[in-house]
């Protein structure tokens, strides 16, 4: 009802598939307008960060997602709220398009008692309903992915896993351990190779011998798509989770690029140029062209669009004021959660042996 | 050993591991065991024997030899909903699964602000087994015992083994639990009420397996038998030594420790694994910053395993371990006995 | 001179591979009976330390290779003494192959000073000149392997290394990690999967989505060859090293058979059937074909062999009265050889303080 | 800091660091350079930079994010003839290679009767950064630290840094260098001999920082800063500090720190990792066990890093952390001054 036919520029590469998603989509006008409505709230909660991080509000690790913003959302389109999905660190837009409010996640990395995790994650580590992370640890969170997906079918649950990794991360050997029991056990999960050219400093064809990321599960049919077409995501993921609840796992590459720098200490233009990343920018911006799909579409005007970009301005400032108002955790929080809460240990120790906090 | 009185049962090491799993299995349906050989096989020590024939596949499931990769999944499936009991063949493969055991099994509930819980159990046997050599031989415990999130167990007898495996299962947080190859086949009179479906023990106590009163020896795993060996022939010399079975690594049961040295004023510990920053180590620096100190009679002394990678030859196996003439060697020296 | 052409029953089958070694060998008189010898020779001597177990003079771990002889003769037949080869723990009869005679590799596995460790080895931790090893953790023996012939190429010998390891080692994710990097760095190794069906009691099948190991390099090219077969794995490995020496990795699955249980407290027989075994043993032995083989080619009678068998018998026989007579080593073997000879640290702690040992 | 006499030099650990690796190569064809991000990146925390441009492919090699690959891979090369310095982008990522470090590196030339040797340096940040949080902030030294077959060193200040990597490197056992992040850019004044291209420090033992009569702080890494600021702001209250900087985890300079304990009576241990099992553990547990026992006028106590996971938030994180102001409390009370 309402709803536009969309053909993807891009079309969908399969390896071991007789059968992949189509090259084109459907999307009414509401649904154009809250995804683009999402991406622009996390480019601007992205930029808030930036300045927070200047303004030295945020400290330590801090990694945007800017230039991405079409993969959490297009996957988030496809996904049920009781699906699961895990990412590494770079993990902003995930925990948005997951449910959390820009607040909370501001807070989190100004390490606030407002933050979606009380303060004691920080950037990489935010979680929130069956979004299991915010992980540092390159490559871990793909067999913790594929455990999540074990527990789904092992209870009988009619949901799925998504694993993100990044091309850096696709190299690890945890990542194959985890693709050959995953098939072994046909376990409801896609592994989904967030392809964004580079791990850190290092271009994806330094890191690895084999950059079609989406035939490294060898075995495992895979699926290359256009992460920069927020509907194309969409209809790769309403795919491949259909496909893995039938015939267990899937790899899929989503093809992106990250704006900025690997962390908030990289500039990110050692190692490419800034026409490179200008390219990118004025050629592939996932932002830009639901813009223009939206005018095509005759879904409205551009104005229309302006007026959300001016919302999401104001929600996100709103969001900033909320979380620089929130106070730091109080200093209890130092030894909760630690354990689950009644199965503590008796005590722990502080840094030195009159610092001991006891547990009923 | 013998029994002590009629009615209690032997049961061995091996038996009261698979029946406590058995059970907790059987009471709880989202309890699973995963690893190498736990199926069809029936474990690499048999330890899991018949469990796959009960349970089927679906809660029994065999791995390939990828422990990094099956133990993320076992921190996964228990974030999302299940109970998983993730066996290590030994705790040396283990190290290739450390940074899941620790960085995602022990630090998320903490990370996550208690969103995320992690009920889970890494269980296989640790630290010396005989003649496997250096790659197979280390002990874990100190190192697992450093990290805050996880307990640590170390279970000495059939009892401790029942009580302490059905009492991780339970636990929600994640428990290593840590066996002893050479301890599976030894066979332990128990008591019938160990033998009771709701028999758990506390984690965090230490066992008094032995009351004595010139000396106190504290050990975990095989080398309690060791000890409680030496107190044997050390009572043949008019030595009375108290045997402490600490159980668990971590919480460490001081208070016990302590109690004990008040009464004894001597103190040695005894362990299998490497000396320096070992289990021996953190009970010496926190008897020494506790009211304790002041009743030594005389400095606390460790026993450990050489400071050597573990040779295979026997001779020399033998002089990289503790055992109970050691034990009484360094107790009447101590004493001046 | 006097070599017969040999070929060879079972065809090797290639992964992108343009060309794959000859499906057929040359050997000489001399060679097959060398051959013979060597494979008769630790067929004995894995007997032996059957035997030797079972009086209890072995004790701990023991992983005998009975049924895999063609593999380390037949790899052996195609290096040079100074290539490099590295193995799992199944590994006495590459100690033989490399240059180890039996009386020393006897004694390491009853733990005495002759051992070619010293004692201090045992089963799975041999070493000997260019052979690494005996390494005791599945899978890690792989990218040491990767790494030796890292050395050779950064100093410019013309060497290769040869690392294998099982098809259980095989889903390992260090494999994966040094199939990429051998890759990327255009290494000299032949990556060696010694497929014999079963890692302890896992069939492959169950342990492995794809089986075809070979393959499993993926952007490697791969090469499946009868590890039953002496002479195919003797020609496969000649065009293996030629291979990587000019163009960085291959992997090579050799399809064998192990006879006995996996470990000495195996009796390899409760996940898989005695008639397996059987047919195994009588339609694939290596020994058996290399026998038949001699004979057809004109080359000798079978009483010729049976003089070898009697000759190789009498070897082992006095091997283990060597061994049986080298003393147990010394005491203070304890303390050496943890650090290198002249840089230990100036004190090591025994069982308790007064057990100190001092360097220099 | 302050210049001591006109001919010292300002030197950052980075630059330390970044020289002795250069020095090195120079001087050994056969060392070489591998990790993530060491080349075109010139390292995450930019120790490495200018190596590639000066030293090539070959010899800088930038890995993939692969440690326990790259890691094992290092280790064969040691075996077969080079001396590569493997460096971790944080040690917290050396726990996926840990096997390779302890199983392969550590044990390999024990197990092959001396037949093995692995000359290899494993280097990178240890222990807490930042607001990095808590997979991100581990100290690997007391780990590390109970491997036989391992050296395991800790630097502090930039002459320990330079003087301690190059000895590391000619060193032709596997040592694991211990570095922190937060000291790359902290200047150091260094006497000229520093500088020279012959300089290396002995492994293994510990420097008296300070020298002092009323207690002994002894230290490692970072938290060698916070004794010697701790020492000055006891000064003012008439105490009179000694301070050890260790420098060697493995060995561990006993001699030097019951030396001190003989003449100050007091000791105090500091140090950024867990309690438990930690440095400052086997530090208290061989005093007791040594003659300097019998000196002790106070129970030796531990300053540690909490025995929590490193949280994120910046009040917090500094709960979790030892600081000159903890040091100074701890001392004031143990001398009840
Ligand atoms: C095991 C491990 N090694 C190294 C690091 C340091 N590190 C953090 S992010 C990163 C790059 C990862 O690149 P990629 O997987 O492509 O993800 P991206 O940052 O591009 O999203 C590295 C090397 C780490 N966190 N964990
Ligand atoms: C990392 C690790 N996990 C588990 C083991 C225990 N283990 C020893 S051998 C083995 C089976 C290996 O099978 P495969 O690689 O096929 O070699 P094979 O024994 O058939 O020669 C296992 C599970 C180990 N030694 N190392
Ligand atoms: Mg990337
Ligand atoms: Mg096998």
């Amino acid at each position: 009802p309402g709803a536009v036919k969309f053909t993807f520029s891009t079309e969908h590469v399969l390896h071991k598939l007789s059968e992949g998603p189509r090259n084109h989509g459907y999307a009414t006008r509401e649904q154009l307008l809250d995804m683009y409505h999402k991406m622009v709230v996390i480019r601007r909660m992205e930029t808030a960060a930036d300045n927070l991080y200047k303004s030295k509000l945020i400290r330590g690790f801090c990694h945007l997602c800017t230039g991405q913003e079409a993969v959490c959302v297009g996957v988030e389109a496809a996904l049920d709220a009781e699906d699961s999905i895990i990412t590494a660190y770079r993990c902003h837009g995930f925990v948005y398009t997951r449910g959390e409010p820009v607040r909370t996640i501001l807070a989190e990395l100004m390490g606030r008692e407002g933050g979606c995790t009380v303060g004691k994650g920080g950037s990489m580590h935010m979680f929130t309903h069956e979004f299991y992370g915010g992980n540092g640890i390159v490559g871990a969170q793909v067999p913790l992915g594929a455990g999540i997906a074990w527990a789904h079918k092992y209870l009988d649950r009619k949901n799925v896993c998504f694993a993100l990794y990044g091309d850096g991360a696709a190299n690890q050997g945890q990542v194959f351990e985890a693709y050959n029991m995953a098939a072994l056990y046909k376990l409801p999960v896609v592994f989904i190779c967030e392809n964004n050219m580079y791990g850190m400093g290092t271009s994806a064809k330094r890191a690895a011998a084999s950059v079609s990321y989406y035939t490294r599960g060898d075995y495992i049919p895979g699926l290359k798509v256009n992460g920069m077409d927020v509907l194309a995501v969409k209809e790769a993921s309403r795919f491949a989770k259909e496909y893995v609840l039938n015939n267990g796992p899937l790899v899929m590459e989503l093809v992106t690029y990250r704006y900025g720098g690997h962390s908030m200490s990289d500039p990110g233009t050692t190692y490419r140029t800034r026409e490179e990343i200008q390219h990118m920018r004025s050629t592939n911006d996932a932002i830009t062209a639901l813009r223009d799909r939206f005018v095509k579409a005759g879904f409205g005007s551009e104005d229309e669009l302006k007026d959300i970009d001016a919302k999401a301005k104001t929600e996100v400032e709103e969001a900033t004021e909320w979380a620089k108002n929130s106070p730091e955790p109080k200093t209890s929080e130092l030894w909760t959660q630690i354990y689950v809460k009644g199965s503590e240990v008796p005590y722990l120790r502080g840094r030195d042996p009159a610092e001991i906090k006891t547990f009923n | 050993r013998r029994s002590l009185a009629t009615q209690t049962k032997a049961l061995t090491v091996r038996d009261a591991l698979n029946s406590a799993i058995d059970e907790e299995m059987q009471r709880d349906p989202t309890v699973m065991l995963l690893g190498e050989e736990v199926g069809q096989y029936n474990g690499a020590y048999k330890v899991s024997k018949g469990l796959l024939e009960k349970y089927g596949e679906k809660r029994v499931v065999d791995t390939p030899i990828t422990e990094m990769g099956f133990a993320g999944m076992a921190v996964g499936a228990a974030m999302a909903g299940l109970k998983p009991i993730c066996e290590f063949m030994t705790f040396n493969f283990s190290m290739q699964a450390i940074d899941q055991v620790v960085n995602s099994a022990a630090k998320t509930h903490y990370m996550s602000g208690g969103k995320s819980i992690i009920p889970i159990v890494f269980r296989g046997p640790n630290g010396a087994a005989a003649g496997v050599g250096a790659q197979h031989s280390q002990c874990y415990a100190a190192w697992y015992g450093s990290i805050p999130g996880l307990k640590v167990l170390s279970p000495y007898s059939a009892e401790d083994a029942r009580g302490l495996l059905k009492a991780s299962i339970r636990d929600p947080n994640p428990v290593v639990f840590l066996e002893n190859e050479l301890m599976y086949g030894v066979s332990f009179d128990v008591a019938p009420e160990v033998l009771s479906a709701d028999y758990v023990l506390p984690i965090g106590k230490a066992k008094v397996e032995r009351e004595g009163t010139h000396v106190t020896l504290v050990a975990h795993s095989r080398p309690v038998g060791d000890c409680l060996e030496a107190a044997k022939q050390l009572s043949t010399m008019g030595i009375n030594a108290e045997v402490i079975n600490l159980r668990s690594i971590r919480p460490l049961d001081m208070a016990t420790v302590i109690a004990s040295v008040k009464k004894t004023n001597n103190l040695v510990t005894v362990e299998g694994g490497f000396p320096m920053f070992g289990v021996g180590s953190e009970i010496l620096a926190q008897l020494m910053e506790s009211d304790g100190f002041d009743y030594l009679d005389s400095p606390a002394v460790r026993i450990t395993g050489a400071d050597v990678p573990m040779p295979y030859a026997k001779n020399l196996e033998e002089l990289a371990l503790p055992n109970a003439a050691k034990i009484v060697e360094v107790v009447k020296r101590q004493l001046r006995a």
